[in-house]
């Protein structure tokens, strides 16, 4: 007895003969790159990241060494951005300032997600009494303001860049948590899951095979606008006199010491912030156009 | 299958099964009510047959074969497969035995894994239950495909290179690859359109024959039901109100509700002219099923005892029992 | 309606547990002892004794947890390390302020943001539509204390507008205001356009149209009553981090609320203080978010209980 | 076909594309049909036929971008409605021509009572009070078989059933009393007890108020029990239009045997379907001849080459299929040419 007749009309031809996979990255490249915006937010994005790996080479100057004489200099051809109220060299300490943003930003980013990660996917594939106990615990931590949960983790680990990065990393699981929750609950509810337990597939292969790999897209979009909140929060921080200490040339702390030269010199406070706005923007339109390829909800 | 349906051995045995869902609520999220999707019952599924639930949404067919396959823990009752009691089975026992069991569904978007090709979906099938040595997964993921009527190149693509019936096809393989003794089907070709319903039917059909293959299909359609199945059960409100043979459940069905679904289908043909039973009002709540007969609230034929007794389901024929007391 | 805000309140009293917990379990961190920083330097050995006695602090640590609790319902958060007053002596001086500019704030965020999201929605892809998502994106994308600094800049130091910092008259707020409140309403703007575009694709839109009406009836009277539904949610979120945000405003103008009073607390180690301004920040967020729910509950009646 | 003056709506070379990234999708590629006065019309077809497409460009409700009307005429009355005004459009729409739709759950606003959304309707058209429009619709309620319609009236969508929303969909419709109704695919989303019900009650209604009805849909059942006429349509063409029951007991076009063949009978065993081979071609890819002609068991060269235009060959039968042409002899001879 055989079956009637072959059809399967996608035929394959030689150009696409390629690994599936690479035809997939493909697929989404050309989504991605149809988003002329956000092309612009990853080339902002990925120049940055050049400029913090290349700081001391492309450095005109030592962004610590402190040159009183030439204090509170405005942009010249020596300094192009001035110089701070130490004579510093405004640019020099931007490009190493880079370093330190991005850091934070990427360690405190991949710790809030990690964590927030584990909690959505147990509360969301488990459910019953776990999901639970973790909801309750997001909960909580969600019914702090803004960074004040940082500002309370910062005022117990005291002052420094390290527990900047741990307390935006805390301040970040929440929301990394109830993403993760909600796209399992609705991955858990598709066939496919059902139809890989009825194989009987064990939990383990089902999340990390079946169920994080569909949910990693929104994570994905949430990380990369969350790294925009992230820097900003430490640059927030660090203007408090939180993060960052003397003589780090962080952007926050730079833009605080310009504060008090307003009248007389405010290029001190001018190119660090323009400095976190470019790197927050780039993120964040990076992460719109991440959206709009990779999340189908959005789509048009 | 010279062998009449009475004389061949049960493979599935249903016992008294009951699904209810809980409904959270109150101030700690209490169980304040429950869905009764499935209340209490009891039928079988012989070697080699195919036996279809019928029944409109929420009758509770679709709730039926997600208990038997354990994909939702049931309420209560028993499930005897090949004299094993399914639910008696621990964690391990039951992955192992699931290789027996497989299950094909509607959608035929959901039911891929849209990042695995369909190489890994079906290869994966394979590993989990070890049935294939590794260095011969390839051919016989090449001899699934052929068995349904696919090209081995199709191995490379993804779920979303290929047409709704295609998918559907991709589904039945992985079923087909553990070697299994049941397939539920539920409501496997709802989704398809008519011509393509035709050719899954068909590849359903000769591969039950050629893999000697026990369905239990669950369907709203009475038309695909009536060319699928050897027996018929016609489920309301989580109850079973008629399990028959084919032809007597569409010659002479019994119960007021199979009558009237068989008379709600509008037909295109115009030799066959019925007498139409027009049911009134909606399908109770299964959170607070009436009284009595389930189906009292809308039969045409009402008595009073059908408000105050339930109905038990009798045999009134050979190879036919209905749950009425009018019938009775 | 009333049963699901008695059940609603209700919900909160665990929140609110649960955040006092976090403050308290936090300041458990805080290396060193209290009652060795409480008594000063060359403090005796005998002295930091019974000052931790006297604190409470030999005792189990869910004992120490009972009573911080139970004194807090009591608007006892101890008193402050610095100033010896009581804590929410000090905090209820600058709480007004605080809340005042908040409330400015959300205010500049709740109409600003829904208007240009509407006018975004309406007139996709238009001139200003392109134009207001370019502003909203640089509205989430620059620091509040930066703006904060150029608006004073450009508007107090070189143009003498409005005064350089302190609280106290209308054009005191103005610049605080809308420094707290552009990022707000640069996400509300760019929700509210979402929802709305999302919403114009719904079914009942065109039912709607089939029906005859006009477009704008159909946007404004089918369309926007669905599409807030979700703002409302949102704007609670900012609601929170907006009072987050305080700290870093009060900071730039120099505003004596209740974010300059933690800031300052946490310079100084002034732990309870601290402790007290954030649950204090926090109860109120909570009970700020249990009205978005009831408003949200009347607003969208089918959102289910359960 | 009938040529007298009881046509109320007729359609000439509708076209309908959709520009996408992928290209162009000829979504309604040249259709023609007419509808009489208080008839019932089918349009049926799978998937991908563009059935949907046709309903709603009718009422020029086609999402624009992406789709458009790209020719063709609609005479509505005698007066085309593609060359008239939007405003002109709105005062038909609802009140003249009615439209309801497949899902009845997402069709309705959720934030509206039921009686609101069809007093809103039946004031913008006829003028009427608030009182007396909410009156009126509360009538129409119970006309279309809704128990306590007064309180039925004030409920929100999501406290109704899915049959009721359909009735409250219907009721909409009908308030103004439209001269034709299309309803597209009214009663898929729906249960087939219910289904009876809404098909029983848009029969009656369309005696009482003589309207005229369009019924898109891919039930052959459906348009057996309910159509005088009907159009069969498969990849953006009308492929057959005839008697409804003539489609039955004499069809004609190779698509339109391959669908009945297909489907599964109540009234008889079969041991196996005879089914259509292959799957509809994609949008973006139309063979340049026949649509049909990879899929038809009858293909012959003049098939892949030319598409068949839609023909008369009956009293009330009209296919496009080459095997009623002149040319098919002819059509045989060539390609067994073109084989050698």
């Amino acid at each position: 007895m055989k079956p009637e007749v072959v059809i399967n009309n996608t035929e394959l031809n030689v150009k696409e003969r390629k690994s599936p996979k690479l035809r997939h990255w493909k697929a989404f490249y050309k989504k991605f790159k149809r988003n002329k915006l956000a092309l612009v937010g990853g080339y902002i994005v990925l120049f940055y990241i050049l400029l913090a790996i290349f700081a001391p080479l492309i450095s005109p100057q030592d962004p610590y060494e402190i040159d009183l004489v030439n204090k509170l200099q405005p942009p010249s051809a020596e300094h192009l951005m001035g110089t701070d109220d130490k004579g510093r060299d405004i640019l020099s300490r931007l490009l190493y300032g880079t370093r330190l943003s991005l850091t934070v930003g990427f360690v405190s980013v991949f710790f809030g997600a990690f964590i927030g990660i584990l909690l959505g996917l147990a509360a969301g594939y488990y459910g019953k009494w776990i999901d639970t106990v973790i909801m309750r615990i997001v909960d909580v931590l969600l019914a702090f303001p803004g960074i004040l949960l940082a500002l309370a983790i910062i005022s117990a680990l005291g002052p420094s860049l390290i527990n900047v990065m741990v307390a935006v990393g805390v301040f970040s699981i929440p929301m990394f948590a109830r993403i993760v929750r909600g796209s399992t609950l609705s991955v858990r509810k598709l066939e496919y899951i059902d139809a890989i337990r009825a194989l009987g597939a064990t939990d383990f292969t089902i999340i990390c095979k079946h169920i994080f790999p569909n949910i990693l897209s929104p994570v994905i979009v949430q990380a990369t606008l969350r790294l925009a909140t992230a820097i900003l929060s430490a640059a927030g921080l660090s203007f408090l006199g939180l993060g960052a200490q003397p003589p780090s040339p962080e952007w926050g702390a730079m833009l605080s010491s310009g504060r008090d030269y307003l009248f007389s010199a405010p290029h001190i406070a001018l190119f660090p912030g323009i400095a976190i706005s470019t790197l927050v923007l780039g993120f964040n339109i990076f992460g719109d156009g991440l959206r709009d390829a990779l999340d189908p909800r959005m789509k048009k | 299958m010279g062998v009449p349906a009475a004389e061949k051995k049960v493979l599935l045995k249903v016992d008294q099964l009951k699904q209810y869902f809980p409904i959270k609520g109150g101030f700690f999220g209490r169980t304040i009510n429950h869905v009764k999707a499935v209340d209490d019952i009891t039928f079988d599924i012989k070697q080699g047959e195919t036996l279809s639930i019928v029944g409109e949404s929420g009758c509770g067919k679709s709730t039926t074969g997600r208990a038997i396959l354990r994909l939702d823990e049931p309420t209560s009752g028993s499930i005897h497969f090949q004299d094993r009691d399914l639910l008696s089975l621990g964690k391990k026992e039951m992955r192992r035995t699931r290789k027996d069991l497989q299950v094909i569904f509607q959608d035929p978007f959901a039911s891929l894994n849209p990042r695995q090709t369909i190489g890994k979906i079906l290869g994966e099938a394979l590993a989990i239950q070890n049935v294939v040595p590794k260095e011969n997964r390839k051919s016989r993921i090449e001899e699934l495909l052929g068995h349904v009527g696919l090209r081995p190149e199709s191995m490379e693509r993804y779920p979303h290179e290929f047409s709704g019936g295609q998918r559907q096809r991709i589904g039945i393989a992985r079923a087909l690859a553990v070697d299994p003794k049941l397939i539920i089907c539920d409501e496997a070709v709802s989704a398809l359109d008519v011509s393509i319903q035709a050719q899954v039917l068909n590849l359903l059909k000769s591969l039950q024959r050629q893999f000697d293959l026990t369905f239990l299909f669950i369907s709203h359609d009475l038309g695909v039901v009536r060319h699928i199945s050897d027996r018929v059960m016609v489920m309301y409100l989580g109850k079973i109100v008629e399990i028959a043979d084919k032809k007597s459940i569409f010659e002479q069905p019994q119960h007021p509700y199979t009558r009237a679904l068989l008379s709600a289908i509008p037909v295109p043909n115009p030799v066959h002219e019925r007498e139409r039973i027009l049911l009134t009002g909606d399908v109770p709540s299964p959170i607070d099923p009436p009284n009595g007969c389930r189906f009292h609230t809308r039969c045409p034929f009402v008595q009073d005892i059908c408000k105050t007794q339930l109905p038990e389901l009798k045999r009134s024929a050979q190879n036919h029992q209905v749950a009425c007391h009018i019938v009775s | 309606m009333f049963v699901f805000i008695i059940r609603r309140v209700l919900q909160t009293i665990p929140v609110l547990l649960g955040v006092s917990l976090v403050v308290f379990l936090i300041m458990q961190m805080v290396p060193g002892d209290p009652a060795t920083l409480l008594a000063g330097e060359g403090a005796t050995k005998e002295t930091i004794e019974s000052l931790r006695h006297e604190l409470g602090l030999d005792r189990p640590i869910l004992y120490q947890y009972v009573d911080y609790v139970l004194h807090a319902v009591q608007g006892d958060f101890g008193e402050s390390l610095r100033s010896s007053r009581p804590v929410l002596d000090e905090i209820m001086v600058r709480l007004p302020i605080t809340l005042e500019l908040a409330l400015a704030s959300i205010f500049i965020t709740v109409v600003l943001g829904m208007i240009a999201g509407i006018i975004s929605a309406t007139k996709q892809y238009s001139a200003a539509d392109i134009s207001i998502m370019i502003v909203a994106l640089l509205g989430i994308s620059l620091p509040s204390f930066w703006l904060g600094l150029m608006l004073i800049y450009f508007f107090s130091v070189n143009l003498h507008l409005f005064p350089v910092s302190g609280w106290g008259t209308f054009s005191h707020m103005i610049l605080p205001a809308i420094t707290l409140g552009a990022g707000g309403a640069a996400i509300v703007a760019r929700m509210t356009r979402s929802s709305m575009l999302e919403v114009v694709r719904q079914d009942y839109i065109r039912t709607a149209r089939a029906k005859g009406l006009k477009e704008y009836i159909i946007i404004y009277k089918h369309g926007l009553k669905n599409a807030l539904i979700p703002v409302i949610t949102v704007v609670g979120l900012q609601f929170g981090a907006l009072l987050g945000g305080t700290v870093l405003t009060e900071s730039v103008f120099a505003i004596n609320g209740l974010g300059r009073l933690i800031v300052d607390a946490i310079r100084t180690r002034d732990l309870p203080m601290v402790q007290g301004g954030v649950l204090i920040a926090s109860v109120i967020f909570v009970f700020m978010n249990l009205a978005v729910d009831v408003l949200y509950r009347y607003f969208n009646k089918r959102i289910d209980l359960n | 076909m009938n040529q007298d003056a009881d046509k109320i709506l007729e359609v000439k070379n509708l076209q309908t594309h959709f520009f996408t990234d992928e290209g162009t999708s000829k979504a309604v590629n040249g259709i023609s049909f007419s509808l009489n006065k208080g008839e019932t019309l089918g349009i049926v077809g799978e998937s991908g036929s563009g059935k949907s497409i046709t309903s709603l460009s009718l009422l020029r409700l086609i999402p624009s971008p992406p789709g458009k009307i790209a020719g063709g005429s609609i005479l509505f009355k005698g007066e085309d409605l593609l060359t008239k005004s939007e405003k002109q459009m709105r005062s038909i729409r609802g009140n003249e021509i009615s439209m309801i739709f497949q899902e009845p759950m997402t069709s309705l606003n959720p934030v509206y009572s039921a009686g609101e959304q069809i007093a809103e309707a039946i004031r913008l058209h006829q003028k009427l009070g608030k009182k007396e429009a909410w009156d009126k619709a509360v009538d129409m309620l119970r006309l279309v078989g809704i128990p306590s319609p007064e309180k039925r009236a004030k409920q929100e969508p999501h406290e109704l059933s899915g049959g009721m929303r359909q009735r409250v969909m219907i009721a909409m419709a009908l308030a103004c009393h439209p001269e034709v109704l299309i309803a597209d695919e009214p009663t898929t989303a729906l249960d087939v007890t219910i289904q009876a019900q809404i098909l029983e009650l848009i029969k009656t209604l369309q005696k009482d108020f003589g309207t005229a009805v369009i019924l898109i849909t891919h039930d052959l059942g459906v348009v057996y029990e309910t159509c005088d006429r009907v159009a069969v349509m498969y990849a953006g063409k009308i492929v057959e239009y005839t008697l409804a029951k003539e489609i039955f007991t004499n069809p004609k076009h190779p698509y339109t045997i391959g669908l009945l063949n297909s489907l599964p009978r109540l009234d008889m065993d079969q041991e196996e379907l005879t089914t259509i081979p292959g799957t509809v071609p994609s949008p973006y890819n139309m063979p340049k001849g026949c649509s049909f002609a990879p899929r038809c068991p009858h293909a012959k060269g003049i098939c892949e080459q030319a598409v068949p235009d839609l023909q008369a060959i009956g009293p009330s039968t009209e296919v496009s299929c080459w095997m009623f042409t002149p040319q098919w002899e002819k059509a045989y001879d060539a390609q067994e040419k073109v084989g050698i």
